[in-house]
């Protein structure tokens, strides 16, 4: 190896360590904040999908700022998370099971589209809720599948209504965007069922 | 399933297009789309290492960023290998197809600052595609590519001839060449419900 | 000696704003410019990301050029600026989570945008420290100008506002140009800058 | 610090691997890359122009390397770079005479008229395709300026009189304008050549006559008036042989219609001396009538008649006959 194609190595190999380093340093500082950032966001999310008017106490969810990042939690509700990032139990202050709430991703062909949904012990879906901001769409352009009319179709709904059809006993589909609006709906059902078993079992079940 | 795959390759193909729907790619767009043969040999050769690319990197961050939770890691190890691809590309063609090379090869250099290889890396691990989904989606990506440039480099010859205004020869009306098949690119958005 | 020295240090600065102005002489780093202004925020947001990275990655490679051998000196070039462009990704993800998911992909796009590889490649390589710094400057400045100029316009007709601040006409308002936004407006608004930049340096050549 | 760690392998780890990579096929696919190549690509213009029939420079070189080719068909570069080329791979250079693009015919807008208004494309291509372009000789040049676009040496430019006019110190013989004129009305002549013929025009005579004030109708005065017999009516054209024209200019005088183009600025104009013992060959051999005496008495040349084509000198038993003006046959520049 001549002289010069070692000194070739070994320059690309130097460059290589420093900025490892240098990018390992910068992701551990920022880590915590973006955690911070990313565990509001999800209260947020659970909290919006959650708001059980039907559960027997009065709390209702009051505005949360994402800005501010204190945190104000809903009064009432605590959620014990049961798989990392995709399923938490909702419990109100008796410690007595009212909900699950899972976020699953379905297939869209603009990409995932994460959906918060809650269900209540009986199986009713309280509300869904679209994530908009994290479609990773081209910036500035909108897609249908995010508009609130579509998203409150779901609420009060049963599990065995949940498919897509012209009258209004099953969900519309929004035009020009049939295959996401069905991506939605089949995502939740087939979920739904994955998950029911979480809501019957009054123990607090082993992680699958 | 396959219609799955058919749908993502028609999404990546016309109606997100890589170039005039997501803005990805121009630098060497309007640089290369002069001439038929330019434009011919350039395509080829970013269908070749998009697909190569795209590969690599998949394999790369699923088996080896992710289970080290070295995410952040990802976009300089990306740019690394595919510049050591185009590179590797470059001299392997050199060597041994010698006629492809020289109608692809003085493109290669061009590759590693296209913007496009590295997007589409980047989108196929966004969209947490299967390996096959994001084979597909680099071809049709890829394809969208050639089929816009080519398209454009007949437009451009033709331009060269009309009578335009002296301050609007060259670029300018590239451009707005460009906004106008752009326009027409926009009517694809909803084919078979596809949204943006 | 040193006047001169000044003068052309000046010039390097004063050049990239508008005598060689990336996007519009020197037709390069269009992909973030049309992506990215649709309105002023983001252009703005992708302005600083990208002249940080631009101005740091054009002062390192000045600092290294010595030991760079030439014939690895892109992947070099590229690792450094990619360890900027992480930086500034980790940065922008803690501190400006809404902004960093308008830009989303262009931000890690910022490593193969023409202008840094360009500049580092044709200048930072032969010139010293200050010298690059004040060019780096002197782009950015440039580029910056010009992508928040056309997210001014492109925000001001598909909105009717201007940094969020709505003051378009009614007219504008209830039926926005959402032309603008899309890819057709950006080409078109580079397109008639072109023509805009041709016109002044067509006859300035003329007289000269 | 395991995450400082950890990045620290896996990325200097590639960056490693990467870099051993390179440099391993570096050395395992280098092609054998000879220094010559690197040499003649240097010598060569660079400009890729394409008149050796290459796409560019450097595929040119590598030709030229695997000695698959002559080493002078860089036109541009004529003979300076066919000597460098042949000090660098040792073979001497056999020279191809240095070459000149030519037009070949002298119909502008106000010798030949136009067959109908035409306002389309500003490209001769573009007139070509409407019927051959709206001159009223069908083979004429249509005057739209293709040639000046396309010479990448800014030799052409089109004159007020809508016909190409070439500048011969720009032009270095690539022949590009040759390729791309859709009429075929530019030719390569070799650069030494000074006679040749302006039109290209295969009409019949008469239809020639009608169209064109300049045209060659091929009357055929100047395939009888050459003393070397250098010229043969070919499809109603005299065709030039190269090899036997020593452009003397008769045929450029003799022509009714001038219709040869005459590349010499100055003409040279015969002398007699004293030496004249009046034998009268000489007259018998001027076509242009420019010598006068009596027999047996010195001989005069009328300077004006006189093209200074040298058959009198050439004639001459008695070498009374000099050439005076312009140096013999040299152009005055």
């Amino acid at each position: 190896m001549t002289k010069s194609t070692v000194w070739i190595v070994l320059s690309l190999f130097i460059i290589c360590l420093i900025s490892a380093g240098l990018l390992s340093k910068v992701y551990t500082l920022t880590r915590a904040r973006i955690e911070l950032i990313q565990n509001e966001k999800t209260q947020l999310n659970l909290a919006k999908v959650s708001d059980d008017t039907t559960s027997t106490q009065t709390g209702t969810v009051d505005t949360i700022m994402l800005s501010c990042l204190c945190r104000v939690l809903p009064t009432s509700k605590s959620y014990i998370e049961i798989i990392k990032d995709t399923l938490w139990i909702v419990n109100d202050e008796r410690n007595q099971k009212i909900g699950i709430v899972f976020k699953i991703a379905p297939q869209g062909y603009g990409g995932p589209i994460p959906i918060w949904v809650g269900l209540g012990t009986d199986t009713i879906i309280q509300k869904i809720f679209i994530e908009a901001d994290e479609l990773k769409e081209t910036p500035g352009l909108g897609t249908q599948v995010v508009e609130s009319s579509f998203q409150e179709q779901f609420t009060k709904r049963a599990v065995n209504e949940l498919k897509l059809s012209q009258d209004t006993k099953g969900i519309q589909a929004i035009t020009g965007a049939t295959i996401s609006s069905r991506a939605v709906v089949n995502g939740i059902r087939d979920n739904i069922k994955r998950y029911k078993k979480y809501l019957i079992s009054d123990t607090l079940p082993k992680a699958p | 399933m396959v219609t799955n795959l058919l749908l993502i390759f028609i999404a990546a193909f016309i109606v997100n297009n890589i170039l005039l729907m997501r803005y990805i790619g121009l630098c060497p767009f309007f640089g290369v789309s002069t001439s038929f043969s330019t434009a011919f040999g350039m395509s080829s050769a970013v269908l070749f290492v998009m697909l190569l690319s795209t590969w690599v990197t998949w394999i790369l961050y699923h088996f080896v960023l992710i289970p080290l939770d070295l995410v952040f890691l990802r976009t300089a190890v990306f740019i690394l290998v595919i510049a050591a691809l185009v590179q590797f590309v470059e001299m392997f063609l050199k060597k041994n197809f010698k006629p492809l090379y020289s109608a692809m090869g003085i493109y290669l250099p061009l590759i590693t600052t296209n913007c496009a290889i590295l997007a589409v890396t980047f989108l196929v691990i966004d969209y947490k595609y299967s390996l096959l989904q994001s084979t597909i989606f680099s071809i049709g990506t890829a394809l969208g590519f050639g089929l816009v440039i080519i398209l454009f480099s007949a437009i451009r010859e033709r331009l060269e001839f009309a009578p335009i205004s002296r301050s609007f020869k060259g670029y300018p009306i590239a451009f707005i060449a460009a906004s106008l098949v752009a326009l027409a690119f926009l009517g694809f958005v909803g084919l078979f419900g596809l949204t943006l | 000696m040193i006047t001169k020295q000044k003068t052309n240090r000046w010039k390097y600065l004063t050049q990239g704003i508008i005598l060689e102005n990336p996007i519009l002489i020197l037709m390069i780093g269009l992909c973030p410019t049309l992506a990215t202004s649709t309105n002023a925020n983001n252009a703005l947001g992708m302005g600083i990301a990208a002249s940080f990275v631009l101005i740091c990655s054009n002062i390192v490679i000045s600092a290294i050029r010595k030991f760079v051998p030439d014939s690895v000196r892109i992947p070099i070039f590229i690792i450094v600026i990619s360890t900027f462009v992480t930086t500034v990704d980790y940065i922008m993800q803690a501190y400006t989570p809404s902004l960093h998911k308008v830009l989303g992909v262009f931000i890690p796009l910022i490593v193969v945008n023409c202008i840094i590889l360009g500049r580092a490649e044709a200048f930072a390589y032969k010139h010293n420290i200050i010298d690059s710094f004040l060019d780096g400057l002197g782009k950015a400045l440039g580029f910056t100008l010009i992508i928040v100029l056309m997210g001014i316009i492109r925000e001001y007709f598909s909105k009717g506002a201007i940094f969020g601040m709505i003051i378009g006409p009614k007219a504008l308002i209830s039926n926005p140009m959402l032309f603008m936004i899309f890819p057709p407006g950006g080409f078109l608004l580079i397109g008639i800058f072109k023509a805009i930049i041709n016109k002044f340096i067509l006859n300035k050549e003329v007289v000269e | 610090m395991s995450i400082f760690l950890k990045s620290i392998l896996i990325f200097g780890g590639l960056g490693l691997g990467l870099g051993i990579l390179l440099a391993f096929i570096n050395r395992k696919l280098a092609i054998a890359k000879n220094i010559q190549l690197e040499k003649i690509i240097e010598a060569l213009p660079g400009s890729n122009c394409g008149a050796c029939g290459f796409s560019s420079c450097e595929v040119y070189a590598e030709n030229i390397a695997d000695e698959k080719i002559s080493i002078d068909s860089c036109l541009p570069g004529g003979k300076e770079v066919a000597h460098a080329i042949g000090e660098i791979i040792g073979k001497e250079a056999k020279l191809r005479e240095d070459q000149i693009a030519v037009l070949v015919c002298q119909g502008g807008r106000k010798e030949c008229s136009e067959r109908f208004i035409y306002d389309g494309g500003t490209d001769c291509r573009q007139a070509y395709i409407l019927h051959g372009g709206n001159k009223s000789c069908v083979f004429g040049c249509v005057g739209f300026g293709h040639c000046a676009l396309v010479c990448p040496f800014g030799a052409i430019r089109i004159g007020e009189n809508h016909l190409p006019i070439i500048d011969e110190k720009q032009c270095t013989g690539c022949g590009i304008c040759v390729k791309e004129c859709p009429k075929m009305t530019l030719k390569l002549i070799p650069r030494t050549k000074l006679v040749h013929l302006g039109c290209v025009s295969k009409d019949k005579g008469n239809t020639v006559r009608n169209v064109c004030s300049v045209g060659c109708f091929s009357c055929s005065i100047c395939i009888k008036a050459c003393p070397y017999d250098a010229l043969k009516m070919e499809n109603n054209l005299p065709l030039m042989d190269f090899s036997k024209c020593t452009d003397c200019g008769i045929c450029v005088y003799r022509c009714p219609t001038n219709s040869f183009n005459d590349r010499a600025n100055a003409r040279p104009y015969a002398m007699i001396s004293s030496l004249c013992n009046g034998c009268g060959e000489c007259v018998k051999v001027c076509q242009f009538d420019a010598i006068e005496g009596k027999i047996n008495e010195r001989h005069k040349i009328i300077i004006a008649k006189c093209i200074g084509c040298g058959e009198c000198f050439k004639i001459c038993p008695v070498k009374a006959v000099k050439m005076a003006g312009a140096l013999g046959h040299q152009r005055a520049a």
